[in-house]
């Protein structure tokens, strides 16, 4: 379907009900923050730099709350629906990417339950980033892996496609403001994102890591690249794919709480054992296994690289630790 | 803020000087606002800056550290380190907009009980006045 | 600065017997990245730069290194690291010597004098970053970009980062073997950052930081990249006791935030790094430089100036300002 | 801490000083519901031996492990309460005491809210206890002897006191001869005693006591240890005469080839000595002494065939090949007597110390009035070439005291009164002399010393209140410009003779002493005490003590009632012969430490030091605490920044869970 | 959501405890016996598994079940206390509540092993896992060839279980070998190393499945020594003990390679582990 433009306010609108987050830009760092009633979101950015993952994996979830001294435990409510506008492709599929683990053996409820609230509204990406190199891990900028409904920009309307049901249910709700697709869109979509590709520069062939990882364990490019790591959490906690946490019990007073939070495998203490033995002492293993992890060990698992190639990390890392560079040389060496 | 609104002060007292002190305000029977909770310590060059972040952000409304007037420190200097301390956290608090009226820093020697109860009336009143701290408080987060 | 020379001296010092590595500045890779290089040999030395984009300060590394056990019957390495520095960094080595961090003959300090530096922020915003790698260089009295062949001139306010604009000490407070020569200190520019929260009333104040420590998201890069911040087991993270739960939220960011910069204070040395790193665009450097600045207008000290000095946080003077004491 | 928490709370009514503002028993009631709380109980008087009783009972038989008493200030019956539990078995330091009395019923009026905040604070108490740590007291044996560091007159009184009363004291002075400034003094204020008749018997005590081992000549090397352990280590300097052959005859002395060539320290240079000497006649212990410095076989390596003093000497004594011995030992105190210096008067060079011979100090009148001084008593002075009697002289006081411009702000408290003195002794000597003194206020505090300077003024001794700002020469006499602030008249005063009246400064070298037992200053630079006012003869350091001039400007009288305070004070443990160590005191935990040594600044006691530590064959540095030291302010904790060094019982992690439980309930 | 929500624990009641060994790190036993009781019925594990375990309010720890699902309906655990959860573990008196959810993790593939000699080779706490086939076995016994147990520690203190091995040394095919890094009085088993102590028995790979568990170190070099007997990969076993947060191959931790210790082990075959570079880092 079809929206022009001057009728999105009208479209955000009907979207009203449910709670809505779109975007922002907040001084020069552009992050998604809930849309307030009667505000318009508008979609004139390149990516945010926290990345949309925390929709379904909040950077601090509560998993139950107990008093201290009972053993009564209960749950937080989870039964807010919420409309992410302008949700990245490359974003989305990372969700989709790490819901397979979130679904594999033990289904994971907190996940899950979200991704059943969540609607998410992508938005094509027409000007990718820099860093961008989604096409080299199997996306793209109008891919629609994870996303419930894709919008396209198409300078003076929306191309509107429904992936699921859900997405249609949007659809319907707004039908009247939308046109059918005629031919022109379908070209115009088509040079639209065709012409986006080729804006992507920093791509990386990928063929043949994901195999010859394991061979290069000893290999001294981990110690070359890893050198200047700070191990600080940027890279990790501003991936799309990275999932891990932690768990930990806060209280306050008689009130407590078990929860979980972000957790990044670049931080020293993450594998420490407690007698202080940690199997990946220093920086270069901890790189080694965070490109092992998206490379290999992901792939082995479920079949995809947990990589989606939008460039956060390659953007962010303070000292220039950069994923494609890592992935030229770790290719260099296979 | 409601008119009946009672702030919540957590102080820290050094043994030697505040605590005798307000001890002997109480031996003197002086009457004073039951506002403010006394946490003892040695010294006041004990008390970690961080402690005051802390108390407000778990829940107390004003902070007190109170030491030996300069010179008569029991460990001859804690309350000069107490002061340097106490004064840059001071500054730094009053940068992030945390109200300078809820944390204090006294000098009351062990016999100025009276000087004790203008302290605590001082505290409290200007806790009072600077209203609940709801802002940074740790339980009403997310929880 | 020399490049030629700075490579020669490179490559002489590194291919000392007692010097294991050397810390330096290289071309990243794309645009106007630089990262930091841990120099071998001689090859590694030909690879050095310094230019206007070499923000990073670098003395973080001297603390940073994992010292893993070393196996039975063999000695821990002790040769020194080599470490180029400009005027903020050799105060942080200066303040790591004070604070024992480091000791003197564990380093090389290879002194670069500073003719300020660009802010990437800015510069970015004027001349989009590219994927190939550009040059910048210092010319006369501002900067010159070369992107692509084109050779673009800016002048040197439109692009100076903010720590640069505030800098006493452009030169190296301390170093072995100083590269080229001393820059004149320029004006100091007013800190306008610092004196826009002042400005505020405040509640004002705690409405800007609110916004702001909101969206920290607790990635501890900024704790991590500053040389100052080398606690083996840093109490913000911490669990036992804890003094800042892990969840993120807006009490525990500011928790996190008033701890580390009070921990900061009379240690901070102005690099500007954590600023520089902070995924979000916190402005971190604010609550560093208005302690920096009570410390240096209220207590008289400045640290990272002499190895010899008294730590801020471990020393007192009898008549420091005591006007807020009841 | 492996056992879980038993807490039991004890709340008292005290009559009713608790119970009229706190309702004891909703208190009790509350705190039974705590956590870990497994009794609580209210009674009349907590104190009394059956409220004792009701805690011990409760230890026993419900195997409490923690208690919480709820009563008056800690201040108060910490003791009784620590004692109770000890006895019924457990830790005592697992008592937390919550203050209802003092800082609660006391001071508040509404029940409801006594009663509000009693709950409180025993919610944060038990909060506390729970994280309690049992801690031991240690006591360790205290060495029976003491070191007291310099021989002056405090010094020397000191050791005959402690000797007296059976213990060993080790007795070190720097120079060949005990004694200190007071043998070079010639009569002593306000009573006119001749210095040598008081002082030298007791010199001679000093050395032939049987308990005193006098080192003099020595200087201390090192100090290590605490109260009750110091190990010392003493040099002795190489004299290059036998000490057990020297009979002292003096032989030697009067046979060097470089005699009377020497200044003599003794005589302030205004006497000569030779390379080979005795200080002063009286000197104890009476054996010469080769100062290597002046001698020409130790400095050339050569002194005429033979030196001859060796040539001379019947006992064989002198022995070139003599080398510094160290000696070790043990003591449990410590006593510094190290003096004082007199003021350098060419530090104010508006005098013309350094360029008019008949400008001279105090300290040098002293030698001159002193029948065995250089001059054998006569007063007189070289004025350019000739040797003259002086009839014109003037005293200045207050040369180098209470004076900002040389950095000493303090009053020399001596200067007036041997100023007087010495105005007297030579109104005896040259009845005829015009006799003035330069003041700015007179002190005369101490006993009798009123009334002695009255009496010196009565002996036609003019007192002009007025600071001379200058001094210089004119024709034959020096002119000494002044304005008489009482009159306000500029005077030019034409005199033969000034006496300045300089007072007294930390010894020069002070600064070793200070790093060899890790002393403090004062702002005045001398010697820190404990607490000016109630321990003035202890330092921060326990075990080791202060007395005489060290401390500040004195008197004799106040030194040797210093020295006999520090005496009594040292002979505490040296009598108990044990010494406890706190159990409230700081550890460090040496995995998190990162060796900043933030905590060895702060410090007040030097009780911590930074140690090299092997952590998994790499070295660090982490910081230690000696417990002996440590007092357990905590001032080093609240420092640390990575929280390492923390004072037991106080630990943050007992503190923060009490902040918690104060801040959390409203 | 309680009741498919993974992450939610079980309230278990302690019934009994007791004190393995002392120390700074002493190990205490728990009994413990789930309240619910169709949860009770439910439960089964297997040796080799283990369970997080922990305290409201303070937090939960991954610890082996020490004991054989054919002991009873009840669990046991065995904790050395290393911090901040441990040491609030060994608070917990009879009557106190435990919070167990679990079983987790791969368990020893026991029914395999059916003819086979069963070698255990343990160090300090590194038994606790062990014993669980130490009963089963024992249940068993018809069922396997016999079971060899060698057990070391550092001084006969921190020997865990050891009020059981009089009894079991007392069964004629069941050896219970015990050893002590250095002399002391009163002890009369073997004083030497573990790895040391396999050397000299010199056992016989034939038909025979080894099961080692322990310090890192000694792992080590108990498997060097395997390999010098002649026992191949497929047939030694072992647990790893990495560090986890959720126990169900969500929170990312404690991967060794491609591996999640928490699903794919603890208990791996040498055959697989050997092959994975970070298993033994
Ligand atoms: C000019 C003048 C006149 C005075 N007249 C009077 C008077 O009439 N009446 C009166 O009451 N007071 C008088 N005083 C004051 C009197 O001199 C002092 O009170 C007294 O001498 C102080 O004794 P003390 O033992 O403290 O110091 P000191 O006499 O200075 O003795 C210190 C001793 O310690 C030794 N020493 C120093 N450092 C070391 C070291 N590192 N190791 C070993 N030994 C060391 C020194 O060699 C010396 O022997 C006068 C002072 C002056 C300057
Ligand atoms: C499969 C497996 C079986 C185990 N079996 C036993 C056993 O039978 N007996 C026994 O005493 N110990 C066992 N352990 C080790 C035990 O889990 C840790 O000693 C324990 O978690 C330490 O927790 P703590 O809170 O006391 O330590 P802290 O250092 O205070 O730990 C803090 C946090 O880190 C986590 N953590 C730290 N180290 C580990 C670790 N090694 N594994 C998991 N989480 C960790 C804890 O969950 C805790 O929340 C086992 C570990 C694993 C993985
Ligand atoms: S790679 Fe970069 S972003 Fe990631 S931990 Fe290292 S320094 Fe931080
Ligand atoms: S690894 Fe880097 S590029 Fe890949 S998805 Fe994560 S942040 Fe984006
Ligand atoms: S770098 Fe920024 S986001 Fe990361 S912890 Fe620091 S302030 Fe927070
Ligand atoms: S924030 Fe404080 S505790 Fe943490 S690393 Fe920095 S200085 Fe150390
Ligand atoms: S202040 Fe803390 S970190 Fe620094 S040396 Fe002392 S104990 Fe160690
Ligand atoms: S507690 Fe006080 S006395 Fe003890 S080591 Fe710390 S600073 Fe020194």
């Amino acid at each position: 379907m079809l929206l022009n433009k001057d009728k999105w306010p009208e479209f955000v609108g009907r979207l009203a009900g449910k709670k809505l987050l779109a975007p922002q830009s907040g001084g020069d760092a552009v992050r998604f923050a809930p849309v307030s009633d009667g505000e318009v979101p508008m979609l004139d950015f390149k990516n945010t730099r926290v990345p949309p993952k925390q929709a379904l994996f909040p950077q601090t979830e509560t998993m139950y709350r107990f008093q201290l001294g009972t053993e009564e435990i209960e749950l937080p409510q989870l039964d807010e629906e919420t409309i992410w506008l302008g949700v990245r492709p490359c974003d989305a599929r990372a969700m989709a990417i790490v819901e397979k683990l979130f679904r594999w053996d033990i289904d994971d409820p907190y996940y899950l339950k979200r991704r059943e609230l969540t609607t998410l509204v992508g938005l094509a990406c027409n000007e990718p980033g820099l860093n961008c190199f989604c096409p080299s891990v199997g996306g793209g900028p109008a891919s629609t892996e994870g996303l419930d409904l894709l919008m396209i920009d198409l300078d003076d309307r929306y191309l509107l496609e429904a992936i699921t049901p859900k997405g249609e249910a949007l659809l319907d709700v707004t039908g009247d403001l939308l046109d059918e697709v005629k031919a022109d869109a379908v070209k115009e979509k088509e040079k639209v994102v065709s012409a986006a590709e080729k804006k992507i520069k920093r791509t990386v062939d990928t063929e043949g890591v994901s195999a010859g990882l394991p061979g290069l364990w000893e290999d001294p490019l981990w110690r070359r690249v890893s050198a200047a790591c700070l191990g600080c959490g940027t890279c990790t906690y501003l991936c799309p794919t990275c999932h891990c946490f932690d768990i930990q019990d806060e209280t306050e007073g008689f009130e407590a709480r078990r929860c979980r939070m972000w957790d990044s495998c670049m931080f020293e203490e993450y594998t420490v054992h407690t007698s202080g033995h940690n199997p990946r002492p220093t920086r270069r293993e901890r790189t080694r296994n965070r490109i092992n992890h998206k490379y290999s060990y992901y792939v082995d698992k479920f079949a995809v690289t947990a990589c989606v190639g939008c460039g956060r990390c390659v953007n962010l890392c303070p000292v220039n630790i950069d994923i494609i560079e890592i992935l030229r040389q770790v290719k260099e060496a296979l | 803020m409601s008119a009946d609104y009672e702030p919540n002060i957590v102080a820290f007292l050094c043994n030697w000087c505040s605590y005798a002190g307000a001890d002997l305000a109480g031996t003197s029977r002086v009457h004073y606002p039951a506002n403010v909770q006394v946490i003892r310590v040695m010294c006041s060059g004990r008390v970690n800056p961080l402690y005051v972040m802390n108390a407000l952000q778990q829940g107390a409304d004003g902070v007190l550290v109170s030491g030996c007037h300069p010179g008569d420190c029991h460990y001859m200097e804690g309350n000069f380190r107490a002061r340097r301390r106490l004064g840059m956290l001071k500054s730094l608090m009053e940068f992030v907009g945390v109200d300078p009226r809820r944390f204090h820093m006294s000098w009351v020697s062990a016999s100025e009980g009276h000087k004790w109860k203008e302290v605590v009336e001082k505290t409290v009143e200007d806790a009072r006045e600077a209203g609940p701290f709801e802002g940074f408080r740790r339980q009403q987060i997310d929880w | 600065m020399n490049l030629g020379q700075l490579r020669k001296i490179a490559a002489e010092v590194v291919a000392r017997e007692d010097v294991k590595y050397l810390i330096g500045w290289k071309q990243g890779s794309y645009g106007y990245r630089i990262a930091p290089g841990f120099v071998e040999d001689a090859a590694g030395a030909a690879e050095l730069i310094f230019s206007p984009l070499c923000t990073a300060n670098l003395a973080t590394y001297l603390t940073l290194v994992e010292k893993l056990p070393v196996p039975r019957g063999q000695e821990a390495d002790k040769r020194k690291v080599a470490l180029m520095v400009k005027g903020c960094d050799s105060r942080a080595v200066t303040q790591l010597l004070v604070e024992k961090g480091i000791h003197r003959d564990e380093v090389v300090v290879i002194g670069c004098p500073c003719p300020g530096m660009v802010d990437p922020a800015l510069l970015t915003e004027k001349y989009p970053e590219t994927e190939e790698t550009v040059e910048v260089k210092w010319s006369g009295d501002g900067f010159l970009l070369n992107r692509s062949g084109e050779e673009i001139k800016v002048p040197r306010d439109e692009l100076l980062a903010e720590k640069c604009r505030l800098c006493r000490y452009p030169n190296p407070v301390i170093s072995d073997i100083l590269l080229g020569e001393a820059v004149e200190p320029w004006e100091l520019a007013e800190d306008n950052g610092v004196a826009e929260v002042e400005g505020k009333d405040v509640g004002g104040r705690w409405d800007y930081w609110e916004e702001q420590f909101a969206k920290c998201v607790r990635c501890y890069s900024c704790r991590n990249v500053c040389p100052l911040c080398y606690c083996q087991d840093c109490i913000l993270d911490r669990l036992n006791p804890t003094w800042v739960n892990r969840a993120v939220n807006f009490s525990e960011n500011t928790s996190f935030h008033i701890a580390r910069a009070f921990h900061l204070a009379g240690r901070c040395i102005g690099c500007g790094e954590c600023e520089r790193v902070c995924p979000v665009n916190i402005p971190l450097g604010r609550l560093n430089r208005k302690l920096a600045r009570e410390v240096r207008d209220k207590y008289g000290f400045e640290p990272g100036v002499d190895p010899e000095a008294e730590p801020f946080q471990a020393s007192f003077k009898p008549d420091d300002p005591g006007d807020f004491i009841l | 801490m492996t056992e879980k928490p038993k807490v039991g709370v004890y709340v008292c009514h005290c009559g009713i000083n608790i119970s009229a503002t706190v309702d004891v028993d909703a208190v009790a009631e509350y705190a039974q519901k705590l956590p870990n709380v497994v009794v609580a109980r209210t009674y009349s008087y907590m104190c009394s031996d059956p409220g004792q009783s009701l805690i011990k009972n409760d230890i026993r038989e419900l195997g409490l492990n923690r208690v919480v008493v709820a009563s008056c200030s800690p201040r108060m019956h910490e003791p009784t309460f620590r004692k109770a539990i000890r006895e019924a078995g457990i830790n005592p330091y697992f008592l937390e005491m919550t203050n209802i009395r003092e800082q609660c019923s006391w001071v508040h009026e509404d029940k409801e809210e006594g009663t509000a905040k009693a709950k409180k604070l025993v919610k944060a108490s038990v909060a506390k206890a729970r994280l309690l740590e049992a801690l031991e007291s240690k006591e360790v044996d205290a060495e029976p002897a003491a070191l007291i560091i310099g021989a002056g007159i405090a010094g020397i009184q000191a050791a005959l006191d402690i000797a007296d009363a059976g213990f060993k004291v080790y007795l070190v002075e720097k120079t060949p001869s005990v004694g200190g400034r007071m043998a070079q003094l010639d009569k002593t204020f306000p009573t006119l005693d001749c210095s040598a008749c008081i002082l030298t018997p007791k010199m001679v005590d000093c050395a032939s006591h049987p308990n005193i081992e006098l080192m003099s000549y020595s200087e201390v090397e090192k100090v290590d240890g605490f109260i009750g352990n110091f190990d010392v280590k003493v040099r002795k300097k190489a004299r290059y005469v036998d000490f057990g052959k020297c009979t002292g005859c003096g032989d030697c002395a009067a046979e060097c080839r470089v005699k009377d060539r020497i200044p003599s320290e003794f005589d302030q240079g205004m006497g000569k000595r030779s390379a080979i000497y005795l200080p002063f006649p009286q000197a104890v212990p009476a054996k010469y002494t080769i100062d290597p410095e002046s001698c020409l076989f130790l400095t050339r390596g050569k002194c005429g065939k033979n030196p001859k003093c060796q040539e001379v000497c019947r006992a064989e004594a002198i022995n070139f090949d003599q080398e510094d011995e160290i000696v070790e030992f043990k003591v449990g105190a410590i006593i510094v007597a190290t003096g004082f210096d007199p003021f350098d008067a060419s530090r104010k060079p508006e005098y013309g110390y350094a360029d008019y011979p008949n400008v001279i100090t105090g300290m040098e009148m002293e030698r001159l009035v002193s029948a065995s001084g250089p001059t054998g008593g006569k007063v007189k002075v070289f004025n350019s070439e000739e040797e003259i009697e002086p009839k014109e002289i003037a005293f200045i006081n207050c040369v180098g005291s209470r004076d900002k411009s040389v950095g000493n702000e303090y009053c020399s408290r001596v200067c007036c009164m041997y100023t007087a003195k010495q105005a007297h002794l030579i109104r005896d000597k040259i009845p005829d002399a015009n006799i003035r003194v330069y003041y700015i206020d007179v002190r005369a505090f101490g006993k009798g010393y009123e009334e002695f300077y009255d009496r010196v003024r009565r002996e036609n001794i003019r007192y002009i209140r007025g600071n001379p700002s200058e001094i210089f020469k004119r024709g034959n006499k020096l002119v000494v410009k002044v304005e008489d602030t009482l009159t306000a008249t500029p005077l030019e005063d034409e005199v033969d003779l000034v006496v300045l009246g300089v007072g007294l400064e930390p010894r020069a070298d002070m600064r070793q002493v200070m790093d060899l037992l890790r002393l403090s200053q004062s702002p005045d630079r001398f010697f820190l005490e404990a607490h000016p006012k109630l321990r003035p003869v202890d330092t921060a350091t326990e075990g080791i003590f202060l007395a005489g001039c060290c401390q500040g400007p004195k008197d004799i009288p106040d030194t040797v009632a210093q020295a006999k305070a520090a005496a009594s004070s040292a002979m505490i443990p040296l009598a108990r012969g044990k010494v406890m160590i706190g159990a409230q005191v700081a550890t460090v935990n040496e995995a998190t430490c990162r060796g900043c040594g933030f905590c060895v600044n702060i410090c007040p006691y030097t009780a911590i030091e930074l140690v090299t530590v092997n952590r998994f064959g790499n070295e660090v540095e982490v910081a230690r605490v000696n417990e002996a030291l440590c007092k357990g302010c905590g001032s080093c904790s609240a420092a640390c920044l990575s929280d390492s060094i923390q004072p037991k019982s106080f630990r943050d992690r007992q503190i923060l869970p009490q902040i918690a439980a104060l801040g959390a309930m409203k | 959501m309680t009741g498919d929500n993974p992450y939610i624990p079980y309230t278990a009641t302690v019934e009994e405890t007791w004190f393995e060994t002392g120390g700074e790190r002493s190990i205490k036993t728990f009994k413990v016996v789930l309240d619910d009781e169709t949860v009770r019925e439910n439960w089964s594990h297997r040796p080799g598994q283990c369970a997080m375990i922990g305290v409201l309010g303070v937090g939960e720890s991954m610890i082996s079940i020490s004991c054989s699902p054919t002991e009873g309906r009840f669990l046991r655990f065995s904790v050395m206390r290393m911090g901040k959860v441990t040491q609030a573990l060994h608070q917990l008196e009879p009557g106190d509540k435990m919070m167990v959810r679990g079983p987790y993790g791969s368990s020893f593939p026991v029914d395999d092993w059916h003819g086979k000699q069963i070698l255990t080779i343990g160090g300090g706490v590194g038994q606790a896992p062990l014993r669980p086939i130490v009963e089963y076995v024992r249940a068993n016994r018809d069922q396997y060839a016999g079971l060899t147990m060698i057990y070391g520690a550092r001084t006969s203190g921190d020997l865990c279980f050891k009020g059981e091995f009089e009894e079991m040394s007392k069964c004629d095919d069941l050896a219970c070998h015990l050893t002590i890094d250095v002399e002391e009085d009163d002890w009369s088993h073997n004083v030497g190393f573990v790895p040391q102590m396999l050397l000299d028995l010199n056992p016989s790979p034939e038909n025979t499945i080894v099961i080692t568990c322990g310090p890192p170190i000694m792992i080590r070099f108990v498997l060097e020594n395997l390999k010098k007997l002649g026992f191949a990969d497929e047939q030694i076993y072992t647990t790893l003990e990495n560090r986890m947060k959720c126990g169900i191959g969500k929170c990312g931790r404690c991967n060794v390679g491609g591996m999640y210790v928490c699903k794919d082990g603890p208990v791996f075959s040498y055959a697989v582990l050997k092959d994975i570079p970070e298993a033994f880092a």
